[in-house]
């Protein structure tokens, strides 16, 4: 019984979460908080238990495990089918995971204009769309729940974001959709071309078994690589991203970048490569290249940014850019070191805008200029946090970014036989050489970044301010982003280890 | 057939119309008894009527049987039952949201009720109506209570301009529509659609007879709103009492199709590949100009009445795609009709409940008005972005099946204009969703102006139906295959 | 076997490094007791498994008998070699990351060297750093430091390497950066950082295509790979070329040397830890690691030898000019250090050698130099003079220290030295000869400025403000216990073929057949040529500083001077032209221009163009700015919809016209369809 | 019979309708020109009821019907109207149709 119900009650326990949220009266609008709190928690413990059952043998074990298939739209068969493997899971604990820490946040600090109940509804909301994404097999059900996480995050950025949020709102909102109608468009595509079925693993078992003709594929991997490019996001298609989360309240960065891009990237595992392998050792150069290009246009920006978040954010387009330059080598390498950059860049940009977000919290500005450094004066605890993750984001070994980077490289240097078939071996090695030149540009950025905040001496007003140092609710909150950011670098095999034998499984449609 | 059988009755048949007949009738005499105040009880009675039709209609759909009256010119069949039923749900809801309006403005309650009843009637007609006199009957009963209904505010001059450009284009469309029947009759020399659709398949294309056709399509195209058909529409909604609006946009759109998706998937169908794709170009300028002048509107009605008319456009999709004697796709086309269109009278009532319900406050309808509504009544503001949200075909709401239904049959067609068509409304969707967007901005992230307006109180009936239909707008989703498994079984299609 | 428990000497300080982070303030010591505890059981561990590692290759070259009488090795015994490790992680298919240890005679070497400069440094330290305020968080990063210099040295992975690698790069910058608050030192870490994460690209290049070659991350794989055979050659290259690149950047050889010098902001006892003795040489022992497939590489041995003979006479000279005592041993190291990368184009044991050596007495340099500006609170050369009465520990050691750096027979820095010289005579060919020569020259301009910083610091009358006066004992402990191995440290390494099997080259073997074919020699002209050319230097400087070392001719020479003043201009080059003008300048605000204008600009005219079809240009006007995608889309179609909605007239008969035009249009499309 | 006679007559009358509905201000004027094009129909049904007699043979006599429900709807229609432009001219004064321009865009 709970084989076949665990996801569904763990992804939707906190639409429930939300349901009740609502119910709870104005005038005792900060019960929400609890309320919200003890949901995430609750959703947390049962995705760990699923982790839990994961490890320990069956269901599943390795392959699919928790799987549940129902018919819902058998017009189209369009089937709610759930399931979970080594890749979708590391992203779907880290969902709840971020959630609840999110959630156990707002108790420190929630932007204006306050308003818990609706803020702490649209965020367990967001949580069943993001974490429903990694667990659908069909494509219609992956595609609601896709779509589902840009309603939430639109009112959380124009309701709860800085001066320009509604701008940013919308423009986060049009551009994804934008892509993603698209995409839809080409799952519609897949459904008429192949078995007449939405099933994910079935139209992979088609992708394998190379039914769909190869002009088909071409148009059909555009309209999905439109819709994930998008999101994950992909230069050119990045300029919503700043924007974003610039204004976004710190939950929404924190779950954006933590949770949101990772959705673009896990479609390219999930969807794109299995079922259109020949379209995606022909994408796959371009995809590459266009990774590289994130890498170093995404550290040039870095650069040039006054504004913290804007930085962060922008910083963002490059590590994606790593991950998808893994996927792009289309090796079990390269998909396992993207899935670890996907969970790194998780872990870490979400620490980062907490922290950045409790910075500007305090300064009442994300400009550089304005906090005038010396925050380790300040508040010499959050300069020390700043300056961890930062380090980690910069790629510091043996913190988790480092893995994600230098293996993608690695699988960069030896991309799969197909590529090397179609002669893009040397291109491939020209790509990891450039990418390996961002790495130095990404610390660049991070260490300006550092001089200008957290070194030096702080300005007298700042200094007279009595800032107040990392609360207890923030260590909190943070605390087990921390841990995690140690213990994943320091034993990857927690990652690796779960999504290598899915990573082998999914691509063998590739020939790997 | 001969006049015997063409004289044949089955009540049972038409127990449904005889029961939303009967009660307009009461309603017009009853009313001549009550006073005052009093006259908004006849809003019950026809709500009663409503029902017992309602219970008619579920009463022929356990008994199974196609049945029909009047020889075949009128067919009970579930096609027939599947559009009765949605019509009569609508006239319901629409019933619902009259109610308050009405019985404040206090004018014409009687005959508003009567006219509402009798225009129902004409399209409970409309599906079953299986030849092009009675399809033309049905038609011009709907319309023809709509004209004065869109006059009821007879000392407004908007409701009196709007009544007028209405009664003209409505007259000018029959002319041409009626000009075409003759036409198609005396190339087929028949009126029953399945005739009509014999002698096409049988003889040759002839040009005239393609012009006629065309003169049919155009007549319903200006019932659906579709572009250059559609230039009344904004005006007439904007002049009409709202809940004639609710009418105007839902049910009367929804009957326009209904007796088009008769004529080009019954009667028409031979010659598909002849307006297959000039409804496509249709269906782009249609969902595409309605949209873009959507997008600058501060009234509210009138950015709804755009936004309906983009509807219009999405709906014309899967006729783009007819191929004449490819029954299974079709079908699949003739399905996503009926699922956008079930769809989308859900929603779109529910949104004008919503503009009805804040147009007490504020009569003006600006957009503008909308400000702080989130703070002032949550509910009310989270079913209207329930419904924007809908309308925008974004999930989990039931507009996302429907758009996935309009997609799901544009790429089946595999055509180039398919895709093309698949295109559009990806791009229009994304449009589309600025202008609904920007509402929900409006209601959820502006300030009230100060000082802050009273909190809306919507009413008993008011509330009913958008909490009603916010809940359907969610609940459809999850049952898609209700809905769209009800849409499979209601296909109508030209035998061969 | 003790080297079993090898990987204990890395672990030791890493557990240091987390009681003193957790409880560090709280301790009686403020954290220091653990450091210092951490490194003397690592120190003794270190001789363990050195005298375990070391005895094993002694017997066997003992067996073999003198160098020179090459005779095969009995029953094929090998040089010391253990590596044990467990799986850290797959990375699919057969690629793994191990953790493991390799303990072979370089091994157990570099844990001599780090551990005794660490032990020293730590005890030194206490005394240098006791009333700051940062007191503990210093004791953690040289425990990290130390932790991380042995887990780079132990690796058996080349991932786990580049790990050691990257956080000794992060603790240099930490402690570069340890007073935080002057932006001098803020600068100073940062550009340490950056340029060597420069060269670090170089490695990480370097490792991914070794890996990728050979598909496998452990160092003995890829060594097994190159012996097997089948490569590439040219990829092979590459690969050791781009590492070259990362050794260039830590060992701060030309022309990424810019950043040791101004690494000289952190506290002195960093300087003579990281920036002397271990981290800078962490370059060294990386191509000494490979030495195998660097053999199998003529080309990127020759560029070190070409980047070694730059770079150690380009060095010497700047350390001429120096006013600023820790700069002029700053380009004394980037010059020794040269020497070593120069060494290892031609032999192994010199080059590693020279590298044990001199971690030894340039700590012990360092560390006096530490004492001396303790004692006149300033670091410039000209605050001081006349330190040799106040301060006479410091100056005999500083002595001896000198001595063996200029390469006085019988001190340390001579024999190792000479090695590189001779091995270069040797090898002779082009490089050969160029690092010949330019060493020998090397030697004499070493000899100058290290007689012209003794007698400015040591001789004459003092000049700065203050009384100066004998540090305390914790600091002149490490110095005296320095002092020993710098003064006798070269005799463990005699060129004598009689001691040959007894000796260092032995110990440190990694392969029996090389040892046997690569005799260390004595070559009597070289040594002789060297020592005069040292004693030149020596008197020569002398005869000019004697008397009046505050005039300091060197910078009276005119355009040298001055070229050697701004440091040929490369740190002009970098940070203003690259860094600041072309990077911070250019191209990154050309990024952000290309995101916003280009970008954001194409999707919006395309956007424009579509929704104002047939529209005349100039109508559009470039009022609205343009900003963003979306908004351009967005305006674009506002910018239509509020003309299309112009249509809508709202005369009901313009409605009627266009009813019965479209009506036409369509029928004209109807008749002509068929 | 000859079928172009009728038709011809009947185009040329609905195309009449069409030129009076665009060009006439006068509402009543605009009436009468649909009226015209009502016409125009009726005389196609009834010529066309002719013809097919003659081909197929038609029992029902659907054109004839037709053309008398044209009539009947034809008759309401302009009942409807003229209620209509009468309410306007009350409220406004002017019976011209595009004088009715309060709403637009």
């Amino acid at each position: 019984m709970w084989e076949a119900s665990a996801l569904t009650i763990t992804v939707f326990l906190p639409l429930v979460g939300a349901a009740l949220i609502t119910l709870i009266p104005k005038a005792k609008e900060e019960a929400a908080k609890p309320v919200a709190l003890g949901v995430s928690l609750l959703a947390f413990l049962l995705s760990l238990a699923i982790l839990a059952g994961y490890y320990l043998g069956p269901p599943g074990g390795e392959g699919l495990a928790y799987q549940l298939r129902v018919d819902w739209i058998p017009v189209i068969d369009a089937s709610y089918h759930v399931a979970i493997d080594g890749i979708s899971l590391p992203l779907f604990v880290l969902s709840y995971l971020l959630t609840f820490l999110c959630a156990v946040y707002t108790f420190h600090h929630l932007e204006e204009p306050g308003r818990p109940k609706a803020f702490l509804s649209l965020m367990l909301l967001l949580q069943t769309g993001m974490a429903g994404t990694f667990v659908a097999f069909d494509l219609v059900l992956f595609f609601v729940f896709w779509e589902l996480v840009l309603v939430p995050m639109y009112f959380m950025i124009g309701i709860w974001g800085g001066p320009r949020r509604e701008y940013a709102a919308v423009k986060f909102f049009l551009y994804t959709l934008f892509g993603s109608v698209f995409m839809l468009v080409a799952f519609i595509a897949l459904y008429f071309a192949g078995p007449g079925t939405f099933d994910i693993v079935a139209l992979q078992q088609a992708g394998a078994a190379g039914e769909f003709g190869l002009t088909f594929q071409r148009l059909a991997f555009l309209g999905i690589f439109l819709g994930l490019a998008v999101k994950v996001p992909m230069w050119p298609f990045h300029t919503w991203l700043p924007d974003a989360h610039t204004e976004a309240p710190t939950v929404g960065s924190v779950l954006l970048a933590g949770i949101l891009l990772k959705m673009g990237t896990y479609g390219f595992v999930r969807i794109a490569l299995p079922i259109l392998p020949d379209a995606a050792v022909e994408y796959a150069p371009i995809i590459g290249a266009l990774a590289v290009i994130a890498i170093l246009y995404g550290a040039l920006c870095c650069l040039a940014q006054t504004d913290l978040k804007r930085l962060i954010a922008f910083s963002s387009v490059g590590h994606m850019g790593f991950v998808m330059l893994g996927i792009a080598t289309l090796t079990p390498v390269g998909v396992n070191a993207a899935i670890f950059g996907m969970i790194a860049h998780g872990i870490i940009t979400g620490m980062l805008f907490f922290a950045v977000g409790s910075i500007k919290e305090r300064y009442h500005s994300r400009a550089i200029a304005d906090i005038g450094g010396g925050v380790l004066q300040t508040m010499p605890r959050m300069g020390a946090v700043l300056t961890f993750v930062a380090i980690a984001s910069l790629g510091l070994p043996p913190l988790p970014g480092f893995w994600g980077e230098v293996v993608a490289l690695y699988a960069a240097f030896n991309p799969a036989e197909a590529l090397v078939d179609a002669g893009f071996l040397t291109f491939f090695r020209v790509l990891m050489v450039l990418g390996a030149i961002g790495t130095v540009l990404t610390a660049g950025y991070f260490l300006n970044m550092l001089q200008k905040v957290t070194m030096g001496t702080a300005p007298a007003r700042w200094r007279e301010a009595d800032l107040s140092d990392v609360s207890a609710i923030e260590w909190g909150a943070w605390s087990p982003l921390l841990v995690m950011t140690v213990a994943i670098g320091l034993v990857p095999v927690l990652v690796f280890g779960i999504t290598d034998p899915a990573v082998s499984a999914v691509l063998t449609a590739l020939g790997a | 057939m001969d006049v015997d059988q063409a004289t044949q009755i089955d009540l049972f048949a038409l127990a449904p119309e005889l029961a939303v007949l009967g009660a307009s009738l009461l309603v017009l005499l009853i009313e001549l008894f009550l006073h005052g105040p009093r006259k908004r009880f006849v809003n019950p009675i026809a709500v009663l009527g409503v029902l017992v039709a309602f219970g008619f209609v579920v009463a022929l759909w356990l008994d199974g049987a196609q049945r029909s009256s009047f020889g075949q010119m009128f067919v009970v069949d579930d096609y027939a039952l599947a559009f009765k039923g949605f019509f009569l749900a609508v006239a319901l809801f629409v019933l619902l949201i009259s109610y308050r309006y009405f019985s404040e403005i206090r004018t014409f309650q009687g005959e508003y009720y009567f006219l509402m009843l009798a225009a129902f009637l004409g399209m409970m007609l409309m599906p079953s109506a299986r030849d092009l006199v009675m399809l033309f009957i049905a038609l011009e009963l709907v319309s023809v209570p709509g004209f004065i209904m869109a006059g009821l505010r007879k000392f407004d001059l908007r409701s009196n301009e709007g009544a007028m450009k209405f009664f003209l284009f409505g007259v000018l469309s029959a002319a041409v529509l009626l000009f075409g029947l003759s036409i198609v009759y005396g190339f087929t020399g028949t009126t029953t659609l399945e005739g009509v659709a014999a002698s096409l398949s049988a003889g040759e294309a002839n040009p005239l007879l393609l012009a006629a056709t065309l003169f049919v399509i155009a007549g319903f195209g200006f019932k659906v709103s579709a572009v250059p058909f559609h230039f009344w529409a904004p005006d007439t909604y904007e002049g009409a009492p709202i809940p004639v609006t609710a009418f105007l946009a839902v049910a009367s759109k929804a009957a326009g199709f209904a007796g088009l998706l008769q004529v080009t998937f019954v009667a028409f169908e031979p010659l598909a590949d002849v307006w297959a794709p000039v409804l496509g170009v249709v269906a782009i300028l249609t969902m595409t100009l309605g949209n873009l002048t959507a997008l600058t509107q501060t009234n509210m009605v009138r950015l709804l009445a755009y936004s309906s008319v983009a509807h219009a456009g999405y709906v014309l999709v899967p006729f783009a795609v007819v191929q004449p004697g490819d029954a299974a796709l079709n079908a699949d086309a003739f399905s996503a009709v009926l699922v956008y269109l079930f769809a989308y009278g859900a929603m779109n009532i529910g949104a004008f409940a919503v503009v009805i319900a804040v147009a007490r406050r504020h009569p003006g309808r600006r957009v503008s008005d909308y400000a702080g509504l989130g703070q002032r009544s949550p509910g009310l503001a989270v079913a209207l972005t329930t419904f924007l949200v809908s309308l925008g075909g974004i999930p989990p709401l039931v507009g996302f099946v429907a758009k996935l239904a309009v997609f799901f049959v544009a790429v089946e067609a595999g055509t180039t204009l398919g895709i093309v068509l698949a295109a559009a409304v990806a791009i229009n969707t994304v449009i589309s969703l600025v202008y609904y967007l920007r509402v929900a901005r409006v209601v959820w992230m502006e300030e009230a102006p100060e000082p802050e307006p009273e909190p809306v109180q919507p009413g008993l009936a008011l509330g009913f139906t958008v909490g009603g239909l916010a809940v359907v707008t969610v609940a459809l989703f999850v049952l898609a295959p209700l809905l769209w498994g009800a849409a499979d079984q209601a296909v109508l299609i030209a035998s061969g | 076997m003790f080297s079993e428990w090898a990987w204990l000497i890395p672990a030791l300080p890493a557990v240091s490094v987390l009681i003193i982070t957790f409880t560090g303030r709280a301790l009686p010591r403020r954290g220091a007791e653990v450091g210092l505890v951490a490194m003397a059981a690592a120190l003794v561990l270190s001789l363990v498994v050195a005298w375990e590692v070391f005895s094993h290759n002694a017997g066997i070259t003992q067996a073999i008998g003198p160098a020179g009488e090459a005779q095969a090795a009995p029953g094929g015994a090998e040089a010391f070699l253990l590596e044990r490790g467990l799986t850290l992680t797959p990375l699919g298919g057969d690629l793994t990351v191990e953790l493991g240890m390799r303990v072979d005679g370089l091994t157990a070497m570099m844990f001599l060297l780090v551990s005794a400069v660490s032990l020293m440094v730590h005890v030194y330290s206490v005394g240098y750093l006791r009333d700051d305020p940062r007191f503990t968080y210093f004791f953690a990063l040289l425990s990290l430091f130390s932790f991380s210099m042995l887990l780079l040295v132990i690796a058996s992975d080349l991932l786990v390497l580049l790990v050691g690698w990257e956080l000794v790069g992060i603790c240099s910058f930490l402690l570069i950066g340890f007073w935080w608050e002057d932006k001098h030192n803020q600068d100073a870490s940062i550009k340490a950082f950056l340029t060597t994460k420069l060269g670090d690209v170089g490695l990480i290049i370097g490792v991914v295509a070794l890996a990728g070659m050979f598909g496998t991350f452990s160092i003995q794989g890829v060594l097994d790979g190159i012996a097997a055979g089948g490569f590439e050659q040219g990829l092979l290259t590459f690969a050791l070329l781009a590492m070259v690149l990362g050794a260039v950047g830590k060992s701060a050889q030309f022309p990424l040397h810019t950043w040791l010098p101004d690494a000289m902001a952190g506290p002195t006892p960093v300087s003579a830890l990281i920036h002397a003795a271990t981290m800078v040489t962490a370059g060294v022992f990386l191509v000494a690691r490979l030495f195998p497939a660097y053999q199998a590489a003529p080309a990127a041995q020759a560029t070190l030898a070409v980047i070694g003979a730059i770079t150690l006479v380009m060095a010497g000279l700047l350390a001429l000019v120096q006013t600023d005592l820790k700069k002029v041993l700053a380009y004394s190291t980037v010059s020794q250090l040269g020497y070593m990368v120069a060494a290892l184009s031609f032999s192994y044991v010199a080059g590693i050698f020279h590298l044990f050596t001199h971690g030894f007495f340039k700590a012990l340099l360092f560390l006096g130099a530490g004492s001396v500006i303790h004692a006149a609170h300033s670091n410039h050369m000209t605050d001081m003079g006349g330190l040799r009465r106040v301060m006479p520990v410091t100056f005999w050691t500083f002595l001896a220290g000198s001595l063996a750096l200029i390469a006085i027979p019988p001190l340390a820095g001579f024999w190792s030295k000479d090695e590189i010289l001779v091995a270069a005579f040797e090898a002779g060919g082009y490089t050969g000869g160029l690092v010949l020569v330019l060493g020998l020259l090397g030697g004499l301009i070493t000899a100058f400025y290290m007689t012209r910083a003794l007698y400015l610091v040591f001789a004459g009358e003092f000049r700065g403000h203050g009384h100066p006066h004998e540090s305390e004992p914790a600091m002149t402990a490490p110095l005296v216990a320095l002092a020993v191995p710098a003064v006798a440290i070269g005799w463990i390494n005699l060129p004598f073929p009689a001691v040959q099997p007894l000796s260092f080259s032995s110990w440190v073997m990694f392969d029996v057949d090389y040892w046997v074919a690569n005799p260390i020699e004595l070559n009597a002209a070289i040594a002789a040529l060297a020592t005069a050319l040292a004693l030149a230097g020596v008197l020569g400087a002398r005869a000019i500083y004697r008397e009046a070392p505050e005039r300091d001719p060197v910078h009276h020479l005119g355009l040298l001077s001055h070229v050697l003043e701004r440091r040929y201009y490369l740190d002009d080059l970098y940070t203003d032209l690259i860094a600041r003008t072309a990077v911070r300048d250019r191209l990154a605000p050309a990024a952000v221009w290309f995101s916003d204008r280009v970008l954001d600009g194409a999707v919006y005219w395309s956007g424009r163009g579509t929704a104002a079809l047939g529209r005349v240009l100039y109508d559009t006007g470039d009022q609205r700015g343009i900003d963003g995608a979306i908004n351009g889309l967005g305006a674009s179609a506002l910018w239509s919809g509020a003309r299309m909605r112009l249509a809508q007239s709202g005369n009901v008969q313009l409605y009627a016209g266009a009813l019965f035009i479209g009506v036409f249009v369509l029928a004209v499309v109807f008749a002509t369809g068929a | 019979m000859q079928a172009v006679f009728p038709l011809t007559f009947a185009a040329l009358l609905f195309s009449a309708g069409v030129y009076g509905v665009l060009s006439r201000r006068n509402a009543v004027l605009v009436l009468m020109s649909v009226e015209l094009m009502l016409a125009a129909v009726t005389v196609n049904l009834v010529a066309f009821h002719g013809l097919v007699t003659t081909d197929v043979g038609d029992p029902l006599l659907s054109g004839q019907a037709f053309a008398l429900f044209v009539m009947a709807v034809g008759a309401a229609e302009v009942g409807v109207g003229l209620a209509i432009v009468l309410l306007l001219y009350r409220n406004r004064a002017t019976v011209n149709v595009d004088d009715a321009d309060l709403m637009k865009y």
